[in-house]
């Protein structure tokens, strides 16, 4: 213990020291020789594009893959992290970029999840509650910790993920995309959390495709491209350009952008429609406009575009489409009409993992595929690739597994999958989770292709700037009703942040 | 009477043998006048079945019980324990218990060694006289008691009487007609020389002869089968079977159900009675007795 | 279907499972009820006995497989393990092995294909279903070897009076079953590793990051299982008073039917111990009933079969109700 | 299990399939190699045609069940409904009716059990295991009824001679695996269908937002496994030329495993036609082989179980070491 308490007092040493330290997945190079150093109690950011090997780093230091080569040094002494379990007994704890508890256990039991509370060998069930009802209200997550994970939605359930990594006696502290879900107000709970946190003298290591974030938590920035360490900077001699720069290669100057294109006809309208999770809803798209949806996290804002998608029809209340009432009993009929919608949830709604990603982006037009008796499979095969190139979809192969991708990289295909499908209305649920800046404009790029040729978008988002910047109308959504509708930039960032929290 | 009751408990209510069992345990019943429960369970194997039924049987209130015990030791002590109740009537096989009031059994261990001389007769014809050569034999279950005493008789017999014959095949089928031939076809190529094969059991013989039919080999590779039924009687007259051994199920039902009821109405009965086995084969089929025991009044 | 389940509402796991087993009760009782007006035999002490012991032996094998399958995996072998596990402890009784060291020995034989299930799934990567269902074939097949196909009698007599007695009136087999079961609920509802193994079920990635051991949950589940399957061979032996490799024939899918009709899912993740008893009394009650209503064997198949499908469609209807 | 899979290496499908195909092929191929050189009976013209004919059946059931494993499902009913089938073919038969019409009446009546089993599972909401379970027991006691346990006898002598006839040197059997096997190679890789079925197993819900009928799918898929094992019913009814509601015990579990050895995944989203079928031939080489050689029968079982392992761990290995 003496060599450790040592270690800590000194604090040019650091806490945890990488020396050429390299993954390979098969022929896959995720993380090329890196060297790299964290210092204990400093907030250490990460960036890079998607699939630059951020999570793959945060993967090989918490034990979950092993590293191919290279050396690792926990304050000054080698370790080697064969197992989650290593890690977690000398401090490290991460939150993963996709969720990754179990939705069958209570949120209590994941809390305590390996660390439970035990007397006479038996679990104290009543306790473990009550502590992790403690811990979420302390932190100010507003989450029952007797219901089901799998019945949170999956912002609620990330929060859980945050509030588990933070109470298990963390010494090191890895943040793997925290906000992507989270709205502006839950970011802030967690930031204050991050710096309760530091000021404790917790070690974090924070990645994320939100520069504001960066440059409101991080002391030092190290970029990551294409698997290569770049650099590392620290974050008062650094600036956003100068970071996209590293990042991409090139500069980038416009990231939220909306071509102004025409409005043409109206598509679709709702009025007073009223379903699970949402009531009394009244908007209309039309083509050339991108309609923005903001609120909190439950706001139901989901349901109501599933209900649109057919999925979970509304129970009252009217759509019509083109100015024609009209009901959509299944998704069949939405697509049919010529609706799209790329969903909110990758993991459990937008892809077939275990497939290839070929057939993941092809998913929704085999329909047009079919010629006869058998599957054109040129055509198949064009648009993958075509859909790869287009969304610079970072793969070996188009018959790459889907799991095998960078978060990012499998937002895209999520979008991807509608982009050619020629539907009328888009609707996009949390489109850019986890998409790099590069990528971003790109998708943002794409968006005006589609408005130009006639259709109309509806954006789904917690991340207020990008819906701020995007919509020509914003709907704001509170607990399931429509509580302010504004055209574009009528009111400012914070008044729409008020009224979505309902101060 | 119709408040007297009873139950017949088989081995294996899903084979046609137990079935004819039951139908002369129906007739009985009609004729007499009781009502006539209709047990038993769904496999050979399911000792543990057998025994449950019973203990229901004694429970339900029968007035006696008819019991052909699936397996010797096994339904020993449970025959004990209900014969405290109720009086007990053996068929079949032979429990491990002396609580039996009587017991109607055909003789599986004398069917084997007929199915053997039949065999033998049949590999003489065949062969000009010789009885020598090769023999297969396949069961049709592993731990079956009556099919273990079918096969004992037989390799006694066969020990005893035909140094000449080698068994050389001793194959398990489970139960499976598709097994049985599969393994039929197998062994014609194995051993090309085969003379005679002894199917144990009714499915056993339906899937061997189907074999035999197959390859085109029944003049050269005689079959004796056990019980029959409408296929079997077919392949008989084919040639494809050379005998066929048969017991008298009707009857063991018949009077299983007969000596039951009159043990309930305080007569006195036989300890122990052989229902037969009788060996049926191209020159005796048309004989009235042979007729009887190939078609018994099922319904 | 997974497909199914996406609609289900939060509940909190605990108050569901009580809820569940209540109305599998309910179910249960009422069975009986209609049983006891049916007939004027059902409802007799001797009977509820005989019931209880009829019962017995699949229970233990349901609490056993529901382990398993809360893991997300499948134990086909149970069925020849009860098989061969009454061939050892004849075997030894026969040789002139003590009682409790026979139990003991036998008990170690299940044990032991517990662990290589867990080997052959932890380090060889086989599907649970295939190492299992190679067991089962493998073990018919030695059990068989070893008996010749015979059957092993045994002559002490204690373990035979043993099976039959009572005790409080309640037949020794079911206080055997309420020996496995208590332990069995706490170490599933009480215990971290009862946690873990719904925590490797649920989402065993997550568990692994979690620092849970997976492969030795794995390891325990099955072993739990195979155990089980060998202490009711030691049962089986005791109610036949023989030893025969070719008992327990299909016993696995009655045990995993009575699982799933106790609540479990296939899937993983979702069980309890108290469901798949009572889902196997179920079944033993509709036997017992059709047995005493005289129902023809064959009709007796077609209506298990069809209640099967009423009884998990009525829970299913509650469920979405809720 | 799911953990052991997420060490897996990303490997286009397509490839992989063909490369995994190869290999077991090789097994096969060598299995066949050792019995040529073990016995002198082994590679002969009869003896090919009889494995050949020997393997045909489970082959065309493992490939049925591989559609309802595609889509993480499975159909334990098969088995009972080869009986069931033959039952119904046979009485068609014996009241005169022409085969033509006797077949598709009988392969109507698998339909109609597809169809059953697609209701049980989209509208009712009853797990697969549960409902197909409850099948089987439903529809032996339903064919033990017809048949009264006995026999039918087929006196037509047309389905005999062709069941034991052959063409062009192959036997008419196998014939009926390429007429079963073709169109599902074709409707498996080669239609949209195929690609839904991968889509429905892999994540339902995606699939369903992506605008494929996941309840369809699920009706075809175990309309597919039905009319399969109706089919199979057929051949084995003109193969033993008999009626007979017990037949087909257990190939459930044999056609399951054939799918697993084959590289169909109990966890659904991967399969193929070739695997499976190749699967089944293993299976019948082993027990023809084992028939040849005179192996005892209860060493047959445990060798069979242990060859299982053994491929299947082998198979492990090869995509692991990739
Ligand atoms: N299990 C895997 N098998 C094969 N390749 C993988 C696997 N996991 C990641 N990769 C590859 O490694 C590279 C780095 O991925 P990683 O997930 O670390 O990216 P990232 O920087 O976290 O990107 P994002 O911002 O999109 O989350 C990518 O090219 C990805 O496709
Ligand atoms: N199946 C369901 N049954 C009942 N209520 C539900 C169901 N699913 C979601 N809800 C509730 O409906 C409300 C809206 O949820 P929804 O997911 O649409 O919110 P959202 O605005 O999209 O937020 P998020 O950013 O979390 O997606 C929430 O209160 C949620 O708990
Ligand atoms: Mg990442
Ligand atoms: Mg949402």
């Amino acid at each position: 213990m003496t060599t450790e308490t040592l270690a800590s007092t000194v604090s040019a040493v650091p806490i945890l020291d990488l020396r050429d330290v390299e993954k390979q997945y098969g022929p896959v190079r995720a993380l090329k020789p890196l060297t790299l150093s964290f210092m204990p109690g400093e907030v250490h950011a990460i960036v890079g594009e998607n699939g630059a090997g951020k999570s793959t780093l945060i993967k090989v230091l918490t034990g979950v893959v092993k590293k191919t080569s290279g050396t690792m040094f926990w304050r000054g002494t080698e370790v080697s992290l064969e197992n989650p379990a290593d890690a977690i007994a000398i401090g490290i704890n991460a939150v993963h970029q996709e969720v990754v508890l179990c939705p069958h256990l209570t949120v209590a039991a994941n809390i305590f999840l390996g660390d439970e509370v035990l007397k006479g060998g038996l679990l104290r069930k009543k306790e473990m509650i009550t502590r992790a009802q403690a811990i979420l209200n302390d932190i100010g997550f507003d989450i029952p910790a007797d219901v089901q994970l799998g019945s949170l939605t999956i912002g609620q359930q990330q929060l859980v993920a945050t509030a588990r990594a933070s109470v298990r006696g963390t010494k090191f502290l890895i943040f793997d995309e925290p906000t992507a879900y989270l709205t502006r107000q839950e970011a802030d709970q967690l930031f204050k959390l991050i710096r309760r946190l530091k000021a404790d003298g917790v070690t974090i290591v924070y990645i994320s495709h939100r520069m504001e974030e960066v440059f409101e938590l991080a002391d030092r920035v190290s970029v990551l491209r294409d698997g290569n360490f770049v650099g590392t900077r620290n974050i008062d001699e650094t600036n956003n350009a100068e970071l996209v720069t590293l990042m991409i290669n090139r500069s980038l100057e416009q990231i939220y952008h909306k071509e102004k294109v025409a409005f043409g006809s109206e598509v679709l309208s709702t009025r007073a429609l009223t379903g699970t999770g949402f009531a009394d809803i009244d908007l209309t798209v039309r083509q050339g406009e991108i309609v923005g949806l903001y609120g909190l996290i439950g706001a139901g804002r989901s349901e109501f575009a599933l209900s649109l998608f057919g999925r979970n029809p509304s129970t009252s209340g009217e759509i019509k489409w083109h100015g024609k009432p009209i009901a959509i009993r299944d998704v069949r009929t939405a697509i049919d009409l010529g609706i799209a919608l790329a969903p909110e949830s990758r993991r459990d709604q937008g892809l077939n993992l275990n497939l290839p990603i070929s057939l993941n982006i092809n998913l929704p037009v085999y329909d047009t595929l079919q010629r006869g008796l058998t599957l054109n499979h040129r055509g198949e095969i064009d648009r993958a690739e075509k859909q790869i190139r287009d969304l610079a979809i970072k793969t070996p192969s188009r018959r790459s597994l889907a799991s095998s991708l960078s978060g990012g990289n499998q937002q895209k295909i999520v979008i991807g999958k509608w982009l050619n499908h020629g539907a009328e209305l888009f609707i996009f649920d949390e489109p850019t989770v986890g998409v790099d800046v590069g990528t971003k404009a790109e998708i943002y790029r794409l968006f005006g292709a589609l408005l130009k040729r006639g259709a109309a978008i509806i954006v789904i988002s917690s991340y207020l700037p990008e819906v701020y910047e995007l919509a020509d109308t914003l709907h704001v959504f509170r607990s399931g009703k429509q509580v302010g509708t504004h055209t574009y930039r009528e009111k400012t960032e914070e008044e729409i942040l008020a009224l979505a929290i309902g101060v | 009477a119709e408040d007297v009751t009873i139950p017949v408990i088989v081995k294996d209510t899903t084979s046609y043998y137990w079935q004819i069992v039951l139908a002369g345990a129906r007739k009985a019943g009609k004729d007499l006048g009781v009502s006539v429960p209709e047990l038993g369970a769904q496999s050979e194997s399911d000792i543990n079945g057998q025994i449950a039924i019973l203990e229901n049987a004694v429970s339900s209130g029968s007035k006696a019980i008819v019991i052909a015990p699936t397996e010797y030791t096994a339904l020993g002590a449970p025959i004990d324990q209900a014969a405290k109740s109720v009086p007990i009537v053996g068929l079949d096989s032979a429990p491990n218990s002396q609580a039996l009031t009587s017991f109607l059994s055909t003789d599986n261990v004398q069917g084997g060694r007929n199915a053997a001389d039949a065999l033998a007769v049949a590999i003489g014809e065949a062969n000009g006289g010789k009885v020598e050569g090769e023999v297969a034999l396949i069961k049709a279950l592993a731990g079956s008691g009556s099919v273990d005493a079918r096969v004992q008789g037989f390799e006694e017999q066969l020990a005893a009487k035909y140094p000449g014959l080698k068994l050389v095949y001793d194959k398990v089928a489970d139960g499976q007609a598709a097994t049985a031939l599969n393994m039929t076809t197998d062994l014609l190529t194995a051993n090309p020389n085969i003379k005679g094969i002894f199917a144990s059991n009714l499915i056993m013989a339906q899937g061997a002869g189907q074999g035999i039919a197959e390859n085109n080999v029944k003049d050269t590779v005689a079959l004796v089968g056990f019980d029959s039924d409408d296929k079997l009687v077919g392949f008989l007259k084919e040639g494809v079977i050379d005998a066929l051994i048969v017991q008298d199920p009707f009857r063991m039902g018949y009077d299983g159900v007969k000596t039951a009821f009159a043990v309930v109405k305080g007569e006195k009965v036989e300890a122990k009675v052989d229902t037969g086995v009788s060996v049926i084969t191209t020159k005796n089929i048309d004989e009235a007795r042979s007729q009887e025991l190939l078609n018994p009044k099922i319904n | 279907m997974a497909t199914l389940e996406s609609t289900e509402k939060p509940v909190s796991r605990k108050n569901y499972n009580l809820l569940f087993s209540l109305t599998l009760v309910g179910l249960l009782v009422a069975l009986c009820a209609i049983l006891s007006i049916a007939t004027n035999t059902f409802a007799t002490g001797n009977n509820i006995a005989n019931l209880l012991r009829q019962g017995s032996m699949i229970a233990v094998l349901s609490i056993g497989q529901t382990f398993v399958i809360i893991t997300a995996g499948i134990d086909l072998s149970v069925g020849a393990v009860v098989g061969f596990a009454t061939v050892i402890i004849a075997s030894l009784l026969q040789a002139g092995f003590p009682v409790w060291l026979a139990i003991i020995a036998t008990l170690l034989v299940g044990l032991a294909i517990g662990v290589f299930h867990g080997f052959g799934i932890v380090k060889m990567g086989l599907p649970p279903f295939i190492i299992t269902l190679a067991t089962l074939t493998s073990l018919r097949g030695i059990g068989l070897l070893m008996t010749n196909g015979a059957t092993i009698n045994i002559t002490h007599q204690g373990l035979a009076q043993f099976a039959r007695d009572s005790f409080l009136g309640i037949p020794n087999l079911f206080w055997m079953v309420v020996v496995v079961a208590a332990p069995a609920y706490l170490l599933l509802e009480h215990t971290k590793w009862g946690r873990y193994l719904f925590a490797v079920g649920s989402n065993p990635e997550a568990a692994r990051l979690s620092g849970v051991n997976v492969s030795k949950l794995i390891y325990l589940a099955y072993c739990v299982s195979a155990v089980s399957a060998a202490f009711v061979g030691v049962l089986l032996s005791a109610r036949l008073g023989v030893g025969n490799a070719t008992q327990g024939d299909g016993w696995e899918l009655q045990a995993i039917a009575s699982s799933v009709i106790g609540g479990t899912s296939l899937f993983g993740a979702v069980g309890s111990v108290q469901g798949p008893l009572i889902g196997a009394f179920i079944l033993a009650t509709i036997n017992n009933g059709a047995n005493l209503l005289n129902v023809n064997s064959f009709w007796q198949r077609i209506i298990t079969g069809l209640l099967i499908i009423a009884i998990v469609y009525f829970d299913q209807l509650r469920r979405r109700g809720k």
